[in-house]
């Protein structure tokens, strides 16, 4: 990016520093706006498609599948219908933090993906510290929720916005402390780095490490669900609780800002899950090193994350939601003591295994074998149950 | 909390949202149970999608018997009005005449759909299963006075008599409910009628129910208090002073339709009260 | 406890306060005095030949000359049922409540002082409980006439279609 | 579960109108909370909103017109407001019905009441945020509504009674079919159970909530499944059984803690969310019995066409779906009913609910009237 914006500098022929700076100001604003509209938005829309299809899928019915082939274009549909309606609010609203509310969400969820690597060489911006902004703009996104909670003027919004205040606050140590692992095996805050101590096969990944990342990496997962509140801690809009919680106010394009933000979070719990604990971009010695390679690894990229938005979306339509005291319970009384046995049994393997790589390969080799035995329980169950119920089988996801 | 079922609570957490995640993953491989519904918007789109449910239309998945709109088969009725009498809810009008030969004539046969509920109740008494319902269940459209069904002709149907007309078969079943269906969409000459009084409600003498057994030791007269409802005093009160105001200002306004209503009230009061003290005279003397 | 049973212990200890008492109906039923409702309630809930400890419904009904409150009972334990009736005044209904004997009877009489206008002294939370508060009339009386409008709303819905029948008829005849 | 509530420190009251339109009121109730942040303190039930006068309408209809208005009252389980209803003024007549139409009757009841439990439990997992158990429940429920749409053409407000039998016999294609979905059914609830009832978090989110003890619930007159919950074994079809229920061999399913190992209490919502599950169970049997059972004859007893019961006042009990269902009837000897009360279960639930509340969390609340079962126009008639 700052390539472009220099090469743009030579050949206009600007030699003042203010308007170099405004020049590269305007290139950052150009691309992340071409990010936004080209990538985030169809990714979260597509994603609310999908999330709904799926969701059909396992509760016996279709889902949406008239607009466009396959109800593919439902999230245009529903954007298009959003934006006419009328932006509607309360008398008694606080007008502007009303009005700002949205942003903010929507802020804190899009600001992230700068600096989320998706392949070698495409990343907006390789922060040496990466992971240190993105905990530290998502707070972004509890500032806006309570916002909105509060100018509301409606007790329904306000208790939706406190909830999700305390619940993102519990829920960021955990978090903070479980990356903190990551950290410390890779030996650097930022990004691109950390995908780069790993590997490509499942044993060189940071979740394969040894055993602690196990519990490290649900931690992680589940306190990001936490943090993004979907179920089963979606307390700041529980639907049956709050009527809507948090945005019960808002309608038209308000509302689908909101929208939008959580189904973008779904893209970034997942790009984070993936760069983290799943290896992140990374190809085969071979598909390394080259810009030329990049839709390959963006591939691999995009496949790791896609899985993990399965699994948060199939969590979704699976479990029933928590209680306040509960979710404090399972963050205080669970992960927080939990991660912070797991960062010392980390640092203590550290120190036992340093430069003995043989040990090292053994000990991945264990605890990959941990992680598959989890999924391959879980596809077992699914076998089982598919037998239980004499259910006929039938792959045509194309109804 | 002890570090077993500290312990206990992770598996059996974990473990259930396993069993659960493999429930729904398995339904991903199961058909859904729905289908399209389509019948207004994409005729095509429908048939597509019962094709691939294995159904022709959509009438099939209803069964046999089915309590949907009513439907008249003029030609087999007898003009008995068993029917008008079963309804509960006086959907059914029939209007009955006699002709020159003494036959029973059907002027009117009227069934009002936006007020049926289907409860099959006067289907079951009709000697001829001339009315019936059918298996049609869409008939909403933008004009209620469109669903009052009218089965006569205007000029009157010579009521169905099996001694004098020999034999007759109802006609099929649903056969003559599609063309009133359509005809239901045209638009109406006036949609929006005009505003009608409300009906003076019936004035019905009121008798007391018999006792059950007259086993009683010691019947004391229940005593009559003339005392009126608070809530009732309330209103009154505050109609009179309303009143006084107006009188006050000297200004001529309509008498409120609530001073209607405790007028009418004390006047029946009044004949209910007459009406007991005669009762309990007859009663009385005999304990 | 047989029905018969029944009505002679409650004869032998309240005979004075017992107006009627039959089991020859569908149901064992007793009247009881006004006065003596109370009484006559703690005895059938605390005794150990009575033990009513679940009181099914209680209602009113208007039978012109005299508004009847009753309420029926039910022993768990010994699984006899008994109808306990007042009889009262028509022009003001008023019993002692029953709700402090058995709570169940709280929102029976509630509904019963809504429709019929039986007022219960001593409950503890004596509103309406089905029709708005500011309601004028009980509607389960017989003599009760529906007001034709509630705070400017129209109480009688006309049926559009109901007002066409009518017209072609005149038409006709 | 809720240690807070002992600390004897309150801030300022908040007061909180939940409902009407509210998305886990079911139907049309209201509630006045009054809170202290998420802590109740009460919540007083306001109910009215659907009531149709339906007491006032019997009174000018025939015995045999009111039928229609009993699927009203209670409209999950209708054929066991039918059944209610149908009981109460044979009783009154005398009148005997035929065997095979009593078999069909209670075929019919069960399979309303498995319907109606089906609604039950998954709105209250639905209410939990758990959607697909509810889903799973309204897809069974519906081939259960196909078989009721065959026996007597309707899907909902079925009205197949009539007094002295039913409108249709049953046919044996249908028979064919419902004997092959219980045997489905009973798979798909042991998918519902492994899907959601055995989940520790729903687990956890009902043991302890809205404990109603034995004494509070014979107090307050709660009945059926939420009574049978607190431990009090009695079911309407055992105690005074009607039909043919003194037949057929099924169990009462009581309330034990079923969540005791984690924290649950005999009564709590839990225990009534199992016993539901648990008379499914039993509902499934009894049909199995009924159609192996099922006898020849006649469907409808000889009946007069003008229905005059002799004078008196009767109060019939019945087991409803969401309890004890009592139909009072006072005839004056002519052919409608003087007075007609009917007696519910949700109503006497309902009542209890200031008490209930009591110190529990607003998602308890929400919990709370899911596991009761409350149906809005049952309480308002």
């Amino acid at each position: 990016m700052e390539s472009i914006a220099n090469s743009l500098i030579q050949s206009w022929g600007i030699t003042s520093s203010t308007g170099a700076q405004l020049v590269s100001l305007l290139v950052m604003f150009g691309f992340a706006s071409v990010v936004l509209l080209a990538f985030f938005l169809p990714f979260a829309g597509i994603t609310s498609w999908l999330e709904r299809r799926i969701a059909g899928r396992m509760q016996s019915r279709v889902g949406p599948n008239i607009n466009g082939p396959q109800g593919f274009l439902q999230w245009i549909a529903d954007g298009v219908k959003a934006m006419e309606k009328e932006d509607l609010m309360p008398d008694d609203a606080d007008a502007p933090l009303f009005k700002m509310a949205p942003y903010f969400v929507f802020m804190g969820v899009g600001a992230t993906l700068v600096a989320i690597p998706f392949s070698e060489y495409l990343v907006l911006s390789d922060l040496n510290v990466g992971i240190f902004y993105i905990i530290s703009v998502t707070s972004f996104v509890t500032v806006g929720i309570l916002l909105a909670g509060w100018s509301s003027n409606n007790k329904w919004s306000l208790i939706g916005g406190v909830r999700s205040a305390s619940q993102m606050i519990s829920y960021e140590i955990p978090t903070a402390l479980s990356i903190l692992t990551v950290v410390l095996l890779s030996g650097s805050l930022s990004m691109q780095d950390i995908v780069k101590a790993q590997g490509f096969w499942p044993w060189e990944w940071h979740i394969s490490n040894n055993p602690f990342m196990i519990i490290m990496f649900f931690i992680f997962f589940i306190s990001s669900l936490a943090e993004g509140s979907r179920t089963p801690f979606d307390l700041p809009e529980a639907e049956s609780e709050l009527v809507s919680g948090f945005n019960t106010e808002y309608s038209g394009i308000r509302f689908a800002l909101f929208f939008l933000a959580e189904w973008g979070n779904l893209f970034v719990i997942g790009a984070m899950t993936t760069t983290l604990f799943l290896g992140g971009w990374q190809a085969p010695l071979a598909l390394k090193g080259s810009m030329w390679l990049t839709p390959v690894q963006f591939m691999i990229f995009m496949t790791k994350m896609s899985v993990v938005v399965f699994i948060i979306i199939q969590l979704r339509w699976t479990l029933p939601r928590v209680r306040v005291d509960q979710l404090m319970i399972i963050c205080w009384h669970y992960f927080v003591p939990l991660s912070l046995l797991s960062i010392l049994a980390v640092t203590i393997w550290m120190a036992v295994s340093h430069g003995n790589s043989t040990i090292e390969l053994v000990m991945s080799i264990f605890s990959t074998a941990i992680w598959l035995y989890f999924v391959l329980l879980v596809l077992y169950r699914a076998v089982r149950n598919f037998k239980r119920t004499d259910a006929k089988l039938n792959l045509n996801f194309l109804e | 909390m002890g570090f077993k079922s500290y312990i206990k609570n992770i598996k059996e957490t974990l473990d259930s949202t396993f069993e659960g995640m493999g429930i729904t993953l398995s339904n991903l491989a199961k058909r859904p149970v729905t289908f399209d519904y389509h019948s207004y918007g994409d005729p095509k789109r429908m048939q597509k999608s019962l094709e691939k449910a294995g159904l022709k239309n959509y009438i099939e998945t209803i069964s046999e018997g089915y309590r949907g709109i009513l439907e008249v088969d003029i030609d087999t009725c007898t003009g008995c009005g068993l029917c008008e009498r079963a309804c509960p809810i006086d959907v059914i009008t029939i209007e009955k005449g006699k002709n020159e030969d003494k036959r029973i004539v059907v002027e009117r046969f009227a069934i009002d759909n936006a007020r049926c509920m289907f409860c099959g109740l006067c289907s079951i008494p009709c000697p001829t299963n001339s009315i019936m319902h059918t298996k049609e269940f869409e008939a909403s459209n933008y004009y209620i006075e469109n669903l009052l069904f009218e089965w006569a002709d205007s000029d009157g149907y010579i009521a169905y008599n099996a001694k004098k007309d020999g034999e007759r078969e109802r006609a099929e079943l649903g056969s003559k409910i599609k063309d009133k269906l359509i005809e239901a969409t045209i638009i109406p000459d006036e949609f929006y009628p005009k505003k009608v009084k409300a009906p003076k409600p019936e004035k019905v003498k009121l008798k007391a129910p018999p006792t059950v057994f007259g086993n009683r030791k010691t019947r004391k007269p229940v005593e009559e208090e003339v005392v009126e409802e608070p809530v009732k005093k309330v209103v009154e009160e505050a109609i009179k002073e309303e009143k006084k105001e107006n009188i006050k200002k000297e200004v001529n306004k309509p008498s409120d339709i609530s001073t209607d209503n405790t007028d009418g009230d004390k006047k029946k009061e009044k004949e209910v009260a007459e009406e007991k003290a005669t009762e309990n005279k007859d009663n009385n003397p005999k304990e | 406890m047989k029905p018969s049973e029944l009505l002679d212990v409650i004869e032998a200890e309240f005979g004075d306060f017992i107006l009627e008492s039959s089991d020859k109906g569908f149901d064992p039923y007793i009247v009881v005095e006004p006065d003596a409702l109370r009484d006559i309630s703690f005895f059938l809930k605390d005794d150990e030949r009575m033990k009513f400890d679940f009181l099914r419904t209680s209602l009113g009904t208007d039978k012109i000359d005299f508004i009847e409150s009753l309420f029926v009972i039910y022993s768990y334990e010994l699984k006899h049922q008994l109808i306990v009736k007042v009889e009262l005044n028509h022009k003001n209904p008023e019993v002692d409540t029953v709700a402090d004997i058995w709570k169940a009877a709280n929102w029976y009489e509630r509904e019963s002082y809504d429709l019929l206008g039986i007022k219960y002294k001593d409950h503890p939370d004596l509103r309406r409980l089905m029709m708005p508060n500011d309601w004028v009339g009980h509607p389960l009386l017989k003599d009760y006439k529906q007001p034709k409008k509630y705070h400017d709303m129209d109480l009688y819905r006309f049926n559009p279609v109901l007002k066409v029948v009518k017209k072609k008829a005149k038409k006709k005849k | 579960m809720s240690n807070i509530t002992e600390k004897e420190v309150f801030f300022d009251e908040m007061t909180l109108n939940m409902g009407p339109h509210h998305p886990s009121t079911h139907g049309v109730l209201r509630f006045v909370l009054k809170t202290d942040g998420e802590i109740l303190k009460t919540a007083i039930p306001d109910v009215g909103f659907l009531h149709r006068s339906i007491e006032k309408i019997a009174e000018g209809l025939t015995y045999s017109q009111f039928f229609p208005y009993t699927d009203r009252v209670d409209y999950l389980a209708a054929m066991n407001a039918n059944q209610a209803y149908a009981v109460a003024v044979e009783k009154m007549l005398g009148i005997e019905v035929p065997e095979r139409a009593e078999y069909i009757r209670v075929l019919s009841a069960e399979m309303n009441r498995i319907a109606s439990h089906m609604v039950g439990v998954g709105a209250l997992a639905s209410d939990l945020g758990a959607f697909t158990p509810f889903l799973f429940n309204l897809r069974d429920r519906e081939y259960l509504y196909d078989y009721l749409e065959e026996m007597c053409g309707a899907r909902l407000t079925y009205n197949y009674f009539t007094i002295g039998g039913v409108h249709r016999d049953l046919k044996t294609t249908t028979k064919d079919k419902i004997l092959k979905f219980v045997k489905q059914g009973r798979k798909n609830l042991d998918e519902f159970n492994r899907l959601i009832a055995y989940n520790k978090i729903f687990i956890r989110r009902l043991a302890g909530v809205a404990v109603v003890d034995k004494e509070t619930c014979i107090e307050y007159g709660i009945v059926g499944p939420n009574l049978r919950a607190a431990g009090v074994n009695y079911d309407v079809r055992k105690d005074q059984p009607y039909s043919i229920y003194d037949k057929l061999d099924f169990k009462v399913p009581v309330g034990k803690a079923f969540a005791a190992s984690d924290g649950g209490v005999l009564g709590d919502a839990y225990d009534r969310f199992m016993v539901r599950i648990l008379e499914m169970e039993e509902s499934y049997n009894i049909i199995e019995q009924v159609l192996k059972n099922l006898p020849e004859g006649e469907i409808q007893a000889k009946v007069p066409r003008k229905l005059k019961p002799p004078v008196g006042d009767i109060y019939v009990p019945t087991e409803s779906a969401r309890g004890e269902m009592g139909y009072y009837i006072f005839s004056d000897g002519t052919d409608k009913p003087w007075r007609l009360k009917i007696r519910t279960g949700s109503f006497s639930a309902m009542s209890a609910f200031e008490e209930i509340s009591n110190g529990y969390f607003i998602a308890d609340l929400v919990s709370a009237i899911g596991s009761f079962d409350i149906v809005a126009p049952e309480v308002d008639r």
